[in-house]
This record gives structure tokens, sequence and C-alpha cells, in this order.
């Protein structure tokens, strides 16, 4: 080497008819290939078409270079460079509202041309760089990126090659899962409700009341059906001597609270009770048979 | 086309359909040359139905034709698919169900008094409807309110076998010297949730 | 519940499910008592994928689960059902998406840097309405652009049940290779190390 070769001279065994001849690219119009030779009127929706399907700057660059059979490492700077400007020209000619990334593609191609031209000072070529070397980085980069799209959509894909199955599957009603309560969360909530009400310090409730409650609950409910209901059929036998106590002070409560009351024809006669307000007069007959 | 590829060809159209095909119409799918006639797609048909006869889905012909569906034997299982996930029942609610607890039976305006606000509608029909609370008669007052006690299914709901297996008051007063780790859940539920008192799954 | 029964139910509900289904999905199915364990229910899957094998549905794994399909084998007949053919994916949605694919995490200005073009906006928002993509997080410099990644919807989509079932990447040649006196190896580590723990790239 004589040090003042120029990359583009440096490079061995590329037929130099490669960059040499310079024809223009074509589009695919309709389907058919579309030769633009220089002095041809190019209608300008046909080159719409030609530009949209560019998907910009690089992708414009690897057809240039893909339709000529060119190395992506060894671009012949300059005539790819001169396709593009041309092809640059002929959009701006044609006032095609161009991307900016073109613009930008195309300073890049001229710089990196000139650097081309550039002659080499010997015994530095170890370090120096290829000026094509970004670039081609670049394209290259590009390029897989283009065929892993193109490979993704040849992937056999829902609703184009593949199908859910939708056998009747029998209305599909929504089936709602009842939440679920601790009971710890209930004990915490009336906590704080109580306090929030100021209640731990009254009397209101006590300890011994709940099994009355619950009594006052389940009598008021045997009643609740109306009519009378015989007093005595309030306190089951198996239930002995304390069934009998906490049955009796529900029943005063319930009085108490006016939520039943107590009814008695004459002395000795059965008492019956009923719920308040269910104001009918007393059976001439037992109407217990109503009840449990 | 071999017999089997036309019957594949069925199957898969009759599964991707959705909706019940006529002969004509799985017919339609085929090109002229590889089309089935009538009576080989019947053929074809009731061999697939003898295929899927015992299995999960199954071929019935409908009145507008074929189509495959779930075999209702099984439909109970594939109705929990779409089970929604339970929510969570509000501090109000919680609340309201406590003080019918203790203090039944109650009215509505009574269990209002002690919380201070106002018992929504939806609260106590949801407590209904759970079967954990009902109507014991009503208070023989103007109005006529209702009164609510617990039932059975409360009980059994939260493992008591009486009501009097519900701590006292002393001891829920002392809740939060006990649980540190029960409080510490709540909060986070309360957390995850929003705002105590904001309904999380009351409808 | 007979070890038949057991598999009649998975087919009925992956039948019915319209959806990928996890293991965990299909046990919840079942009753406690009745339940398959997860070897149990792995051998069912394996057998029900066997007695499709060849037939017009597919039982077949994605990210997500398990999926009855129609086989792409039959869609050619089964598109015929349906009078609107498939939307076609534009090259720079189908590149947008690959580059978030195989880079993810990723920012729009990766992509950009890339493809030597902007990336509307409306290509972003529509992968991400189909729920192909999602912001995984944010580059920590100026800006703090978001970083995309790809989702579970995105493989099931696609048929894949991990990234690593991608196409390979196709390798970068560096210009060694005709140029041995030049060193470009740090153009290559620079590619290799942007590609690190993605499926298919070069090593």
């Amino acid at each position: 080497m004589n040090g003042a070769e120029t990359w583009e001279g440096a490079r061995p065994g590329r037929p130099a008819a490669d960059h040499a001849q310079g024809e223009m690219p074509f589009a695919i119009v309709q389907g058919e290939p579309f030769a633009a030779p220089e002095d041809l009127y190019i209608p300008p929706d046909a080159l719409e078409v030609f530009l949209e399907a560019f998907e910009g700057p690089l992708d414009l660059l690897l057809y240039l270079i893909k339709r000529q059979n060119l190395d992506i490492l060894d671009i012949p700077v300059a005539e790819i460079t001169r396709q593009y400007i041309e092809y640059i020209r002929l959009m701006e000619g044609l006032r095609l509202e161009l991307a900016a990334e073109y613009l930008v593609m195309a300073s890049v191609l001229a710089e990196i041309k000139s650097r081309m031209l550039l002659p080499r000072p010997a015994g530095a070529e170890e370090e120096e760089e290829d000026p094509r070397a970004e670039l081609v980085r670049r394209l290259q980069e590009y390029e897989r990126y283009k065929q892993a799209a193109a490979d993704l959509d040849a992937l056999p894909r829902m609703d184009r090659d593949l199908f859910p199955v939708l056998p009747e599957a029998g209305g599909q009603q929504v089936v709602k899962a009842l939440p679920e309560v601790g009971l710890e969360e209930l004990l915490v909530a009336f906590r704080d409700v109580l306090r929030r009400a100021e209640m731990f310090t009254s009397h209101h409730i006590q300890r011994e009341a709940l099994s009355v409650r619950e009594r006052m609950s389940d009598v008021l409910s045997m009643v609740a059906a109306g009519g009378f209901t015989e007093f005595a059929r309030l306190f089951p036998a198996e239930e002995g001597r304390t069934g009998v106590v906490v049955t009796f002070l529900a029943l005063l409560e319930l009085v108490r609270e006016q939520l039943i009351e107590l009814v008695q024809a004459e002395p000795w006669a059965p008492i019956y009770v009923r719920a308040a307000g269910d104001g009918e007069g007393l059976p001439a007959e037992r109407p217990a048979e109503r009840q449990r | 086309m071999t017999e089997d590829e036309q019957k594949a060809v069925v199957e898969a159209v009759l599964m991707a359909a959705g909706e019940p095909l006529a002969l004509q119409q799985i017919q339609a799918v085929f090109e002229d040359h590889e089309r089935p006639d009538t009576l080989a797609l019947q053929e074809i048909l009731d061999a697939l139905e003898a295929d899927y006869r015992g299995r999960g889905v199954e071929l019935r012909r409908v009145a507008s034709g074929y189509r495959f569906q779930v075999s209702a034997e099984w439909s109970r299982w594939v109705s929990r698919l779409w089970e929604e996930r339970p929510g969570r029942y509000s501090r109000a609610m919680l609340e309201t169900l406590a003080l019918i607890a203790y203090r039944q039976p109650i009215t509505r305006g009574e269990i209002e008094d002690v919380r201070g606000v106002t018992v929504s509608t939806s609260i106590v029909r949801t407590l209904q409807e759970r079967g954990w609370i009902r109507v014991l008669g009503h208070r023989d007052v103007p109005g006529r309110p209702a009164l609510y006690g617990t039932t059975r299914e409360f009980l059994d709901y939260f493992n008591l076998r009486s009501l009097d297996q519900l701590p006292s008051l002393a001891e829920i007063r002392d809740l939060d010297s006990v649980n540190v780790e029960l409080d510490f859940g709540r909060d986070r539920d309360e957390a995850a949730s929003g705002d105590a008192g904001v309904p999380g799954a009351e409808p």
C-alpha cells in the first residue's frame, strides 16, 4: 500500500461495475415493477406508494443494497449515496412530505463518502476505523429486527391461524362467592362501634344478657307468626332449671321492651303470649298447634 | 383430502363456530373438490358424536344444526370457573351484624342510634340473604319497624353453639391489648379496601 | 371421583374456558376431596394432549397455561366461517413489537434508534391496548422514559410458552469477516451486551 489509497479503492475483489453503473431503483406500483429513469414523469401518488413501502431511511438503504446484491459489509458508499440522494431529490421535487430522518441519513451518507475519499495515513491502519462501520452496524441491527418482525408475523397466531374453541357452556352465569368473615373481625367491629357510642361505660349490655337476648329472639320469632302461644310451651322441659330462668328473664325483658304481651283470660287459666300489637281477642279454643 | 382430514375440518369448524351449524354451513367451508356430500358428512358427524360420548364435551344436534357443548354432567365444575373472587364486607356491615348479635331483638333505628349513622337497606338485605339475620317480628310503634335477630346459620358459620359463647363486653374491650396481630390484620384489610366503612362487597 | 371423571372435568373446563388455564385454575374447580394433585393433573393433561393429536383441535400449552385451540392446520377452512378477514399488522407495529419482545426492557427512544424513524404514540398505545406490552418501569435518565416489555397475553396470542420460543435473531456479522485487518470487535460486543438475556440473541 502506498498510504494514499482511499477506503473505497482499498477494497479488494469487488467488481468495479457494482458502483459504476448506477441503475435507478424501481418501485412496485400496483404489483408491477416501476422503473424510474431520470427523465420520466412519475406520478406523485406512485411515489407515495413507493415511499410508504419503506419504514425509514435504513429500510430504504437496505433495499438499495439488497436489490443490487451488494454485501452489506462492503457497501460502495459513493454509489449508494448517489442513488439515495437521487431518491430524496425526486421526492422533494414532487413536493412529497419527507420524514426528517431521510434527510439526516442523506447527510450521514455524504459525510461517510467524504471520509472514504480522504487519504489514509500509512502505518496507522490498525487503529483506523472504517468510516462505514457505524452505518453497517445500524443497517445490520435494523435488518435483524426487520427479519424478527417478519418471523413474528409468520408465527401462528390467534384469530388468524388459531381459533379458540367455543362450545356451548350453558349460560356461563357468574356464581358470586360470598365474602368470608372471621369472628375476630366481627368483634373488632363491635368493639369500635361500642367505643364510638361510649357504651362500655354504661350497663346496657351484660355478659349474662347474651343467652337471654338469644332466647328473646327465639320467643319473639315463635310468637311473631301471629296469634297466641301458650306460656308453658315456651319452657322446653329438657333445658332444665337454667333454661327456665333464661326463658323467664327473656320474657320479662320482652314485656319490658313492650315486644310481647302476656294474656290470661281469668285467674289460673292458661297464660298466653302474643306479639305486641297483635291485637286480637283471646282464642276460644287452644290455638297452640300453630307453633313449632 | 382424506376422510380423516375431512373429519378434522368438521371438528375444527364446529368447535370454532360458537353456534350451531347446519349441514350446508359445514359443507360451505370445503372447496368443491374436497367437499363431503350430505351422506358422507352425516357419517362424519355420527363418528364425531361417538368419539365424544362420555367425554367433557359432546356433539349435540339442536334445531339449527350441530354444536359442541359442555356435557351437562360437568356443568357444576365448569360454572366454578366463573366464580367471582369473594369481596369483603364493609365495616358498616360488620358493625350492624355485631349489634344485631349482641342486642337482638333490635330494630334498624336502634342500630342507627348506636352507630350514629344510617344503616343502609342493602346492608340489612345482604345480611338476610346471607342467612345470618332474620326478622323476628315488629316493634309495636308507629311504622312497626322490623326486629332483627341472628339465626342458626349465623351461629354455625362462626362455629358457636349459642350466643353466650360470644365474648363478653369486657373481653371485647381488651381485644386490642390481647390480639395485637388481630389488629394488624384489620388495619391491613382496611388499607386494602381503601377506607373503613366503604363497602367492599355489599351490593 | 374416578380418574376418567377427573379427566372429563378437566376437558370440559378447558373447553369452556375460552382462554388458557393455569394448573391452579383447573385444580380450583374441584372440591377438596376430588381434586387431582399437580402430578395427577399433569398426567391428565398429557393424556388429553395425546387424545387430540392429529384431530381438529389441539391442547396447547402457552404462557398462561393450557388451552384448547383449533389447530393452525385447519385455519384455512375455519376462517371461511366468517366473512371478515383478520386484520394485518403494519410493519411499523410488528417491528416495534419485535424490538420490545427481543430487547425488553426497552425505551421508545431505543426502538427509534434501531428503526431509524420515530415510533408513533398510537402504535405504542395500540400494543398496550391489545395487552401485548406493558410498562415495566422507567429508565433512570432525564425524562425517565418508560421501559416496555411484553406480557403473557402476547405469548398466548402468538402461541408461545415463553420468550425463548421466539425465532432466533439473525446474527450480526462484523466487518472482520471481510476486513480482517480492522478491529470492529467493539461493535460486536456492544450489540451483544444490548441483547443480554434475550432469547435467540447472538452469544
